[in-house]
């Protein structure tokens, strides 16, 4: 079970719980998991079936960059964030 | 930019026809460092631009210590701040001309363009104002001189009617024991518009450090250069001590009628205009006591 | 319909003759009808120096002089430093120093800085910080273009690299400088 | 001055050649985006709007097509209407509707200088003067200029799309988003502090100032094929956004990056290079379009002015417990500030225990923001560095100290929950701690000196590199990042590095979006980390394939070729004569033909970057005048390619820093009119308000990369406003919460400061 952290004005979805298990090989996997525990999460982080352009994943402190197909460990610390871009 | 046309006569009688030919329709240029800014801004449009840096008059500085000094109204800057007598008779003027803008625009930028401009916040203006310049003027209808604080009416406009052309100033030789000296406030250290500019000229009686004439001029703070009169009176005969410096400042303040802009607030520049006044009147004053040593 | 207007003008050390509207300004026939496109266009008020070219002598923008009034005057840009296949002593330092990042300010103050050298070769740093003071870069803080003109300086100095017009020297703007931040120092 | 931690020790990286781009630079021969001409061209101008809030009821370009000279007049109707959803695009997500409505409005002028029309004319003066033919009606509806005013319950709305859904509700709002970041209990944590800190900060919007203004041509040929030459920072996003905006597929577009005068953010999206294909299309000739200057200011992309209430807590002995801070940043007429980066950055430099940050991007009628170097950071670092500042003095600890006992090391969770991996802030104020600088005496009147610290996530994104050798042994290095500060010199030396050749054999080339596989834009300090590592991998896979064709030569398997020091020789030494690359290039075509080494990321493990910087000022007490004496900057490098230039980039962040700290801001009037549309009042430093700018390079390489390289463009940037605010403090006593720190600003606190000092020894009379 990988755990993930949820954004703070997400946890409505989470009866306020910032941190919870999910099981998914992958990001697509996970968040579908979190869907059946939570319904609702799942059209905050995806859209289209792809992660969406405003959020950033980021899997054991490493932002990822292969969206839903984005690997996920057992012991993974997975944590949904906005995108920032650079100048 | 809209089509002009160009024409750059050789005398003052070919270019007053011109301009008196055109009326409106022509605008004299010289440095061009503000008319053609304003060409392509589309906030003025002559049909005719009359380029007077040809003629001759225009482009002379003469100084003489029996006529004073005749500077032609289209000459640059630079060659204010490079010519000998200038720095040493008229230190504030020609310091004033060396703060228009960066050495690219003093190589072009004409004290007298910055007065025909008719910007209440031209450097050179308080300096020619505190020197009692008089602005020589000829026209369709002959010609006459003006006092530079006159010649300034509205923001952008001037004493010069269609026809008009500014040939040179006209300022005395500075009497034993004067000087002058300008100052401008702005945010960076080049580069900027007054936010507040002062000029002052002042005569001393060395005896006992008395003022025998003061004038004191502002620019940036109204809409037009401003002639401080009663600050100017109120040193004649005075001391010039702090004391006498701290009220003529006051009295500064007392006749700049600033605009909150993106150069300043009101607040700040009447703050400024004391600031600068004192500053200004002490380095006028010290100059005029070594004056002798010139 | 307004008529177009004859100029000639030596530019880099040539004589040219070119026919121009009055309303073009000389930074538009040198990019537009001369294809000298080394001046840049960064404002078109005078205020970044991006179009500084030199005119008998004396840096200005050439964004602010109708190419009319270009006739009869000796004009060098950028295009017209380097002798030949031998680059300027500026331009070298210029490169030495990693004086430039985006380049695009470039050719405007090395003619600033060509103007001051020729008007004096030794100038101090408040000289040259003065005489650049007309030429915005956006990307370098000024710091390594102040060194490689000061290096360029000491080259001059030791009679290598540019030429001598013998103009008198300005104002050390040490004073210049001082005057202009207000403080009310005496001018000597 | 450099210090490694890097053991590392390497021939060509490190060292300071000429850049190869450079005598074209120093000649007047780098091309420009402006600079290109094309035989039959016609010119381009923009007409924009004089309001900054208005319906357009109807535009009639009849006149001005008209006007001999006029071959082409277009308005957002010749645009096709976009979806209004979030896209990916190159590394930002964007409104395709919103992109479209920026390039010519739709039915609505959302700020003063929108583009309502365009125009294509025989010379660019003609253009001009047919704008002045097209009549726009327009029906004036009242601006809203502050995120203040905008956020005010019945506040005039901008985009109607833009809905409120939070705790169910569905209403019309000027609030394009809101996020939290939260960890443990802020009112706990603030219980346990013996000072706590609140301050409330302003910061005018600002503009990056590149010295270019924006730039294309466009030609779009008979067979349906365009090609835009414009100075851009991504060929790539230029390619999707135009194809997005003008319903071209992306096959049908080739991007080709000219030299660029500058970007720092600003020219990471498009403007006029839609419209050059878009007229060309028309036309049939090429058309070329450039900015007046007042365009860029009025309407391009400067980045957000801001709101931030920040409160912090902290025990005698210094230690952080708690922050709250409070943002609302200007994202302009269309959704998009920097706020999320505002709100992650604002106090992640700190390890504090209970955090609790809100984040609000909203629009307000000035043009909608685009990056700009740390986008979002600075205004951040400015509220809590000061905070910081004010708490160090309440414990009676040094400020360098107080920032030592909370900075935030390897292990330490960042404010979005991640923990950081190796980074180097310590080590920045540290080499503060040591500098010759730090450890001089600050004398005189009116003095003050100031230090703060800050942070970046930089980025990493997808490059493609090529690295192909020549017969004659040299080497040709192709990328799809554009060089905006001498980013091609240390492509060549990653190459030369590698290939053990002399980098003036190595020749970079920026290529074309059809010559080079997808490089996204050169931005978020990326390029030397991203597209380095790519052609670093190329470099190594020219490497491999060269061993190969010793091997074949000498009959040996290839891992029983060695190189070192640009010298192929057999693992076990027996007769054969070790070669370079040199001897062997000739004979790769009777070895098996060309080599072309490639690469491409998409790049992982990105090192975030910190710097800390001292700021020495002098007041002048009459005037509010600030003059910088001297400045120090340490920053963690991960490791300088190139030194000098990232001296560069740390220098020209710094200046840029200062300019938003003293004098550079947006002044609209109360009708929401840009008033400062120039360079002359729009105030950069110019090189008499700059001091040598000194820098400290350390060297903390990021974990995972090849070369432990990390982005340094744009922290830089980060503390220099709270440093001068801080160093002005502790010249007047006086503490600005405001940016700029205009003269006129600072002047009014210290006569308020003053006369409330002279009240009290009234009173003490």
């Amino acid at each position: 079970m990988a755990t993930v952290v949820i954004p703070a004005l997400l946890r409505k979805f989470t009866d306020g719980k910032d941190r919870v298990t999910a099981n998914g090989r992958n990001l697509g996997q996970l968040v579908d998991d979190l869907e059946r525990q939570f319904p609702g999460l799942r059209e905050q982080l995806i859209e289209d079936g792809e992660v969406k352009p405003s959020v950033a994943v980021s899997i054991d402190g490493d932002m990822g960059t292969a969206g839903v197909l984005e690997p996920v460990r057992e012991s993974s610390e997975v944590f949904f964030l906005p995108a920032i871009g650079g100048g | 930019m809209h089509a002009i046309n160009y024409e750059s006569p050789k005398t003052i009688a070919e270019a007053v026809k011109l301009l008196a030919a055109h009326g409106e329709k022509a605008r004299p240029l010289s440095g061009g460092t503000d008319l053609i800014i304003q060409l392509r801004a589309g906030t003025r449009r002559p049909e005719f631009v009359v380029d007077v840096k040809q003629i001759p008059e225009l482009h002379r500085i003469s100084f003489s210590l029996q006529d004073g000094l005749h500077l032609g109204a289209a000459v640059s800057c630079i060659e204010i701040h490079e010519n000998a007598d200038m720095r040493k008779y008229y230190p504030g003027l020609t310091e004033a001309a060396h703060l228009i803008g960066s050495l690219q625009i003093q190589s072009r930028a004409s004290v007298g363009g910055n007065l025909c401009n008719g910007s209440p916040a031209g450097d050179a203006t308080p300096a020619l104002i505190a020197l009692g310049a008089k602005a020589r003027i000829v026209g369709p209808g002959g010609e006459r001189t003006v006092p530079v604080e006159t010649f300034i009416t509205a923001p952008g406009r001037t004493v010069l009617q269609p026809g008009d052309l500014l040939v040179e100033f006209l300022i005395d030789t500075p009497a034993k024991h004067s000087s002058d000296a300008y100052l401008r406030f702005i945010p960076r250290n080049e580069m900027d518009i007054a936010v507040v500019g002062v000029g002052a000229a002042l005569t001393l009686d060395l005896g006992d450090d008395r003022a025998v004439d003061a004038r004191i001029a502002l620019g940036a703070v109204g809409p037009t250069p401003i002639f401080a009169a009663e600050a100017s009176k109120s040193l004649i005969g005075k001391k010039l001590d702090a004391a006498a410096i701290e009220n003529a400042g006051r009295l500064a303040i007392s006749v700049a009628t600033p605009i909150d802009d993106m150069r300043g607030t009101a607040e700040f520049r009447r703050h400024i205009v004391g600031v600068l006044t004192r500053r200004v009147l002490t380095i006028a004053a010290d100059r005029a006591r070594q004056s002798e040593q010139r | 319909m307004v008529k177009k207007v004859i100029v000639e003008a030596v530019i880099n050390g040539d004589p040219v003759e070119l026919l121009c509207e009055p309303r073009q300004s000389l930074l538009e026939v040198l990019r537009d009808e001369l294809d000298l496109t080394g001046s840049k266009e960064g404002c078109l008020t005078g205020d970044c120096g991006a179009c500084t070219v030199i005119i008998d002598g004396r840096p200005v923008c050439s964004c602010l002089m109708l190419g009319v009034e270009a006739a009869g005057k000796n004009i060098t840009t950028v295009e017209g430093l380097a002798t030949g296949a031998t680059l300027h002593v500026l331009q070298e330092k210029f490169l030495e120093h990693a004086s430039l990042q985006c380049g695009i300010c470039t050719p405007g103050f090395l003619m600033s800085a060509k103007a001051l050298l020729d008007h004096n070769p030794q100038p101090t740093e408040a000289d040259i910080r003065y005489a650049l003071a007309g030429n915005l870069c956006r990307c370098t803080g000024y710091d390594k273009i102040v060194k490689a003109v000061i290096d360029a300086a000491k080259h001059v100095a030791d009679g290598v690299g540019t030429s001598h017009h013998g103009k008198v020297p300005r104002k050390a703007a040490s004073e210049a400088t001082r005057d202009m931040l207000g403080k009310g120092e005496e001018v000597k | 001055m450099a210090a490694s931690t890097n053991g590392h020790d390497y021939k060509v990286i490190g060292t300071r050649p000429v850049r190869p781009d450079g005598v074209d630079k120093v000649t007047g021969r780098a091309k420009y985006g402006a600079d290109y001409t094309f035989p039959g061209m016609l010119f381009g101008k923009v007409l924009r709007s004089p309001h900054a809030h208005a319906l357009i009821k109807s535009i009639n370009v009849e006149k001005a097509a008209a006007l001999p000279g006029v071959k082409a007049v277009v308005t957002s109707a010749d645009l096709p209407e976009l979806a209004d959803k979030m896209e990916a695009a190159g590394e930002q997500a964007i409104n395709l509707a919103h992109l479209s409505a920026t390039i010519l409005a739709r039915g609505k002028a959302l700020y003063d200088g929108h583009a309502i029309a365009a125009v294509a004319a025989t010379n660019p003066h003609i253009a001009e003067e047919a704008l002045r033919l097209i009549e726009v009606d327009y029906e004036i509806l009242p601006p809203v200029m502050s995120v203040e005013d905008a956020m005010k319950p019945g506040a005039p709305v901008l985009l109607p799309t833009l809905r409120n859904k939070e705790d169910g509700a569905d209403k019309e709002t000027n609030v394009a988003t809101h996020m939290q970041f939260k960890r443990g209990d802020v009112s706990e944590g603030f219980k346990q502090a013996d000072f706590v800190i609140e301050r409330e900060f302003k910061t005018a919007m600002v503009h990056q100032g590149y010295i270019e203004p924006h730039n294309a041509v466009g030609i779009y040929n008979a067979d349906g094929h365009a090609t835009i030459y414009c100075s851009t920072q991504g060929p790539f996003v230029v390619r999707s956004l135009c194809s997005a905006v003008l319903g071209i597929p992306e096959g049908k577009i080739k991007v080709v990056p000219a030299e660029i005068g500058g970007g720092f953010g600003g020219k990471t999206t498009v403007y006029l290079e839609p419209l050059s294909v878009l007229l060309s299309k028309i036309t049939g000739h090429p058309v070329k379009l450039v900015m007046t200057r007042g365009e860029v200011l009025r309407a391009t992309g400067p980045t957000s002015g801001s709101t931030i209430r920040c409160k912090m807590g902290a025990t005698k002995d210094g230690k952080l417990v708690a922050a709250e801070c409070w943002l609302a940043y200007e994202a302009g007429a269309y959704p998009g500030s920097p706020v999320g980066a505002g709100a992650m950055t604002i106090v992640t430099p700190y390890n504090i225990p209970n955090i609790l940050i809100d984040a609000y991007d909203v629009v307000v009628n000035r043009p909608k923001t685009a990056a700009y170097r740390a986008p979002g950071a600075t205004n951040a670092a400015m509220a809590s560095e000061t905070v910081i500042d004010e708490l160090a003095e309440k414990c009676g600890i040094d400020p360098l100290d107080f920032r030592l006992i909370n900075a935030s090391k390897e292990g330490t969770p960042q404010t979005v929950g991640p923990p950081f991996k190796r980074i180097g802030l310590v080590e920045t104020l540290e080499a503060i701690k040591k500098s010759a600088h730090y450890k001089s005496k600050l004398t005189g009147p009116n003095r003050g000196r100031g230090v703060a610290s800050g942070f970046w996530f930089n980025v990493g994104l997808q490059s493609s590199a090529t690295v192909n050798i020549h017969t004659d042994g040299t080497i040709s290095v192709v990328t799809g990042s554009v060089d905006i500060g001498g980013t091609r010199a240390a492509q060549a030396m990653i190459a030369a590095e590698v290939l053990g050749a002399d980098v003036n054999d190595v020749r970079p080339i920026v290529a074309d979006t059809d010559s080079i596989g997808h490089t996204d834009v050169t931005a978020g300090s990326r390029t030397a980390f991203a597209t380095g590592w790519a052609v670093y991998d190329a470099a190594h896979d020219a490497l491999r394939q060269l061993k190969e064709r010793v091997a074949k030569t000498w009959e040996k398997k290839p891992e029983e070729v060695v190189f070192a020091d640009g010298l192929f020789s057999p693992a076990s030494g027996n007769g054969v004569k070790p070669m370079t690359l040199k001897q062997l290039a000739p004979r790769l075509a009777r070895t098996g033909g060309p080599i072309i080494g490639r690469a491409t990321v998409n790049a992982r493990g990105v090192g975030p970057s910190f710097a800390t910087t001292l700021i020495d000022v002098e007041v002048d007490p009459d005037t509010g005048k600030v003059e910088i004496l001297r400045v120090t900057v340490a920053q963690d490098v991960g490791k300088a390619i190139h030194p000098a230039y990232v001296e560069g980039q740390m220098q020209g962040g710094t200046a840029q820093g200062i300019g938003w700290a003293l004098n550079e801001e947006y002044v609209y009037d109360d009708k929401g009119i840009l008033r400062n549309t120039g360079l002359l009042d729009y105030r950069m430093p110019t090189c008499l308000d700059l001091p040598e700018l000194e820098t400290i390079m350390i060297e903390v390489p990021t974990p995972g990369h090849p070369l432990g390289i990390r982005g340094v463009g744009e922290i830089p940037i980060v503390p220099p406003p709270a440093a001068i605010a801080n160093a002005i403090y502790r010249a007047t006593g006086v503490r600005m919460l405001e940016l700029p720190m205009s003269p006129p600003r600072l002047m009014k606190a210290i006569l308020k400061k003053r006369a409330a000092s002279d009240s009290q020894a009234a009173a003490a009379d």
